[in-house]
């Protein structure tokens, strides 16, 4: 219960948790689990879309083609 | 107590997707699991997660030493 | 007493629209939940009470309920907090405030009376037509009146926002704006520019000809116009959902922003480019060229950038805030987060389903991959997992950190919220999945009864029946977690005691502030510009080129008024009748 | 701007995603040719529909070597004709268009899928390797019994597969003596003549033929006469078959004195 109970000092800028331990900046803070875990998903995303693409669509039977001929025609 | 009360139900919470899921991937390899089969398995683990949980930490230690 | 220096305190008069405003919210939020399980256990044949042509009022109702009337309420109460905590300044004046919000509801009643004609004989109106009101469907002049009260509502609620920060900039005309602020009009601008496409749809076309004033609509063009306002409002929905990760989910989570001027750069992007982008909802629909297809895919993949800076910000901001509290590790601090925090816990899952609701989002903005899923049960699995999870899972979630605000009084059962947040992010795993995968199969949406006497669906895994068990109880448990939450709210505002112990009203600090962003970055007239330019890009050609095969008002479309409904062995009659 | 280096990161790997995508898209384009609907199909009068060359008999048409056509119209709840019949290895363009309200032509679990908007032609082409069978269905909401509004699409050998149709014009019943006679119309939607011959049976007791030759996208009557005297009186099964067609029906013979006035 204790992370919504705070104390702001001007009502604006909201100041430390009562857990917290330790405070970090910009600079020396890195992000490295985020970095993992948004990795994670970017392969997620990658195999699921080639599945969805290359294996549920296209193997999904007939589908609704252009004419191609007169490109063929042309080459 | 490994972690928090709150953190083992999202845990549990989270275990749902990956149980439904599971099945659905399982069956591109031909493994086809049955509804009774899939609860059995996703009841496994969340018996496996609790008893992760419960564990006492600190004698985490001494099953090591032991 | 210890002095207390939450919303309520501050900005007693606000608060009490707010409250109103939420209210309204809560309670679409409500009908539109009961509705939602009548049609779930009825398309999956568990339980059938109604006939099944009254199925569609039911489905009209809940789409209008819980994608307008929820989630706009609610983000016009949000961003009414937002803009006047961050600018630290009350409205110009509370009574035009309550006015909008009297407009709203005014347009709120006409829409639901007229849908509920539907159903009730003694209301001599109807409304079938679906959120999407796509002609040559007529509804009741009354829909269209209320549906346009209703959007002059919401802009009036923005001019309201605009002028509370022309005061304050008269006042600061050195200071950067506000991020909550900032957040608030640039979602505005896109709202101003998208709703054009829908007043014109209503005000030149429906409207007249639901009043008998012309007699004839081209459908294709009135569907345009729609499409032109219908993909921006679930931006329109996200953005509240968005402001709030980004300004109290590292606050909740015990750290600051990631970056303000990342935040910013989101929001600008989703103002250029959040309109430009409808007609790949109409992929598969004759009359429009596949090149302008092609270039709203183009810019509905683009579309995708602010949504996935987003997610690598706000992740990046509750790991700051979980490694302040002492997590550490790769990926064990996600164990030092504030899981027993249903405010924290709910956005957190809703952030999660986001993800997954992302992939099928790519998926639908894929040009011809939307054969495969178009019109499927895929797509409302798909919004069940944006609007109805990462917006109105967000929203629920934050209420239990606004509520305190707005009334001053403790969450009555903070235990039960958390047990809320979690019922609903496993409701809508079982029911989005089951929507997903029965879209892969061919299964429609929007359908009473999706079996039929000619062939049977073909699932790749599973059996139909399978599905539709999941989807049941999917919606079971998502209907639980409704009553839980109002039951929740209903006794904070009646039974729960007014606290000294409510938090400050305050939002999340940044690491990165304001002042590492270029001023360029506020520069609202310039996006805006842009954003008009791009529009007039990606719709002038296709618009005239309907225009030009159709007519302005279509080749001679009769309405079709829903509420006739005619037996379907008569109907097969007058269909032989008319084939020549 | 102060951007951290793992978020540069991150923006240059989801820009990579995004442009990733596109390419799809464009692959599927131009390597296996999938085309979306568009303009192509032009726009229609929902009240001319039924003069329409196209629409005005909806339905399959041979207009090259594999090549067919099929005009569909959709109107609240139904497919006319409910059931479409084509051959594998074939490519059919599809023509529909809608008499009422927004529907979907959607042939369920295929990628074959249009929105059918009044006033607008659809037209997409799909080429059918294998023969299957398919349910149509209107994925767009249209009225109070939506869910109802289905169809067929059958995709048969080419062996079994012709675009004939038969109609019998004749009398149920004819005098003892006198002679009737039997009609029917051979139609061919196939865009090459049709030479076949017709048959007549009567029972076991009579078998006539004729050799007919029905032009292209055209129609030929053959006409069987018969006498009643050699039938005798009684019902008398008769069928006519043409090109693997049947239509059968019943002639009843009387009696001069029991029959009234005699002109069956």
């Amino acid at each position: 219960m204790s992370s919504a109970i705070e104390k702001g000092v001007d009502g604006k800028h909201p100041t430390n948790e009562t857990d917290q331990v330790r405070e970090l900046d910009h600079d020396e803070y890195d992000p490295i689990g985020t970095a993992i875990l948004v990795g994670i998903y970017f392969l997620i995303l990658v195999a699921l879309w080639i599945f969805m693409y290359f294996v549920e669509f296209l193997g999904n039977g007939p589908t609704v083609t252009g004419v191609l001929l007169t490109v063929v025609g042309l080459a | 107590m490994r972690i928090s009360k709150g953190g083992l139900l999202v845990i549990m919470a989270f275990l749902t997707p990956l149980i439904v899921e599971l099945r659905t991937v399982l069956s591109w390899f031909g493994i086809r699991l049955s509804v009774v089969e899939t609860g059995a398995l996703g009841l496994a683990l969340i018996g496996a997660v609790l008893i992760w949980a419960l564990w006492p930490s600190n004698g985490g230690t001494e099953a090591k030493l032991a | 007493m210890a002095m207390r220096n939450a919303y309520i305190d501050q900005f007693p008069k606000e608060a009490r629209v707010i409250r109103a405003i939420l209210w309204s919210s809560f309670l679409a939020l409500t009908i539109g939940g009961t509705l939602g399980l009548i049609q779930g256990l009825h398309r999956t044949n568990v339980l059938r009470f109604i006939p099944s042509q009254d199925y569609y009022t039911v489905l009209t109702a809940h789409g209008v309920l819980l994608v307008i009337t929820f989630t706009i309420f609610f983000l016009v109460g949000i961003f009414t907090w937002a803009v006047t905590t961050s600018l630290d300044r009350g409205v110009k004046d509370i009574r035009f405030t309550w006015g909008w919000y009297a407009i709203m509801m005014i347009g709120t009643l006409l829409v639901g009376v007229s849908i509920l004609g539907g159903v009730v004989d003694q209301i001599p109106m109807n409304a079938d037509v679906l959120y999407t009101f796509y002609s040559p469907f007529q509804a009741h002049p009354a829909f269209y009146v209320g549906f346009v009260l209703f959007v002059v509502g919401t802009w009036l609620a923005g001019f309201d926002w605009f002028r509370t920060w022309w005061a304050w900039k008269k006042d600061n005309p050195d200071e950067r704006i506000p991020l909550p602020t900032f957040m608030a009009l640039t979602t505005m601008l896109f709202w101003y520019l998208s709703s054009i496409g829908v007043a014109i749809s209503i005000l030149a076309f429906l409207l007249p000809w639901s009043l008998g004033i012309i007699d004839s609509v081209n459908p294709l063009l009135t569907r345009t116009l729609f499409w032109f306002f219908g993909h921006p409002v679930v931006y329109f929905w996200l953005m509240p959902a968005y402001m709030l990760w980004y300004t109290m989910l590292p606050k909740l989570s015990g750290g600051k922003l990631f970056s303000d001027p990342l935040a910013r750069v989101v929001f600008v992007l989703f103002l250029i480019l959040s309109t430009p982008v409808g007609i790949h909802h109409q992929y598969l629909d004759p009359g429009i060229a596949e090149g302008f297809k092609f270039i709203a895919m183009t810019n509905t993949m683009f579309l995708l950038l602010p949504s996935l800076l987003t997610a690598f910000t706000v992740v990046a901001s509750m790991e700051h805030g979980a490694r302040q509290r002492g997590g550490k590790g790769y990926l064990s601090w996600l164990k030092a987060l504030p899981w027993r925090d249903p405010a924290f816990t709910g956005m957190a899952l809703a952030g999660l389903m986001f993800a997954a609701g992302g992939f099928s989002g790519m998926i639908n903005a894929g040009l011809s991959i939307n054969y495969l899923v178009h019109n499927s049960w895929w797509v409302v699995g798909h919004f069940h997992l944006t609007v109805g999870t990462a917006a109105a899972l967000t929203f629920m979630a934050a209420s239990y950190w606004f509520i305190p605000q707005l009334t001053g009084k403790e969450i009555w059962n903070r235990s039960l919220g958390l047990v809320q947040v979690v019922l609903w992010f496993i409701g809508m795993t079982f029911m989005s999945n089951a929507m997903h995968r029965a879209g892969l199969f061919g299964m429609p949406r929007r359908t009473a009864e999706p079996q039929y006497q000619g062939f049977d669906f073909e699932p790749a895994v599973g059996t139909v029946a399978e599905i539709d068990a999941q989807v049941a109880l999917g919606a079971a448990l998502l209907t639980l977690s409704v009553y839980l939450f109002i039951t929740n709210m209903v006794l904070t505002t009646i039974g729960g005691s007014t606290s000294d112990a409510i938090p400050d009203n305050t939002y999340a600090g940044t690491l990165s502030g304001p002042e590492d962003a270029p001023v360029i970055i506020d520069n609202l007239k310039l996006w805006t510009s842009i954003a008009v330019v791009l529009v007039i890009i990606a719709y002038s050609l296709p618009l005239a080129s309907i225009i030009d095969a159709g007519g302005l008002f279509g080749p001679g479309i009769d309405p079709w008024k829903p509420s006739v409904v005619a037996d379907p062995s008569l109907v097969l009659e007058s269909v032989r009748g008319v084939m020549p | 701007m102060n951007i951290h280096t793992y978020e540069k990161t991150w923006l240059a790997v989801s820009m990579v995603l995004i442009v990733g995508f596109i390419a799809t898209v464009t692959y599927g384009a131009v390597g296996p040719g999938i085309a979306m609907i568009d303009d192509d199909g032009g726009s229609i009068d929902p009240d001319t529909i039924n003069d329409d060359e196209r629409f005005n008999d909806p339905g399959v048409t041979h207009v090259g070597e594999n090549e067919y056509e099929a005009a569909v119209v959709a109107q609240a709840w139904t497919y006319t004709p409910s059931e479409i019949t084509v051959p594998a290895n074939s490519t059919v363009t599809f023509y529909v268009t809608s008499r009422d309200v927004t529907h979907s032509f959607t042939v369920a679990g295929t990628n074959v899928n249009t929105m059918v908007v009044p006033g607008q032609i659809s037209e997409m082409t799909v080429e059918f390797d294998e023969p299957g069978e398919y349910g149509i269905l209107c994925n767009e909401y249209c009225g109070a019994y939506h869910h109802t509004m289905e169809g067929k699409l059958n995709v048969v050998p080419q062996d079994e597969f012709d675009l004939t149709e038969l109609s019998t014009d004749a009398s149920d019943e004819a005098q003892l003596g006198n002679q009737t006679t039997i009609n029917t119309t051979v139609s061919n939607d196939m865009n090459y003549d049709l030479e076949t011959t017709a048959t007549l049976e009567i029972g076991d007791q009579q078998s006539l033929e004729q050799d007919v030759t029905v032009p292209a996208h055209g129609s030929e009557t053959v006409e069987f006469a018969v006498d009643t005297t050699d039938l005798g009186t009684g019902d008398h099964d008769w069928t006519v078959t043409v090109d693997g067609h049947e239509e059968s029906d019943t002639l009843t013979v009387t009696n001069a004195t029991e029959g009234g006035d005699g002109d069956a």
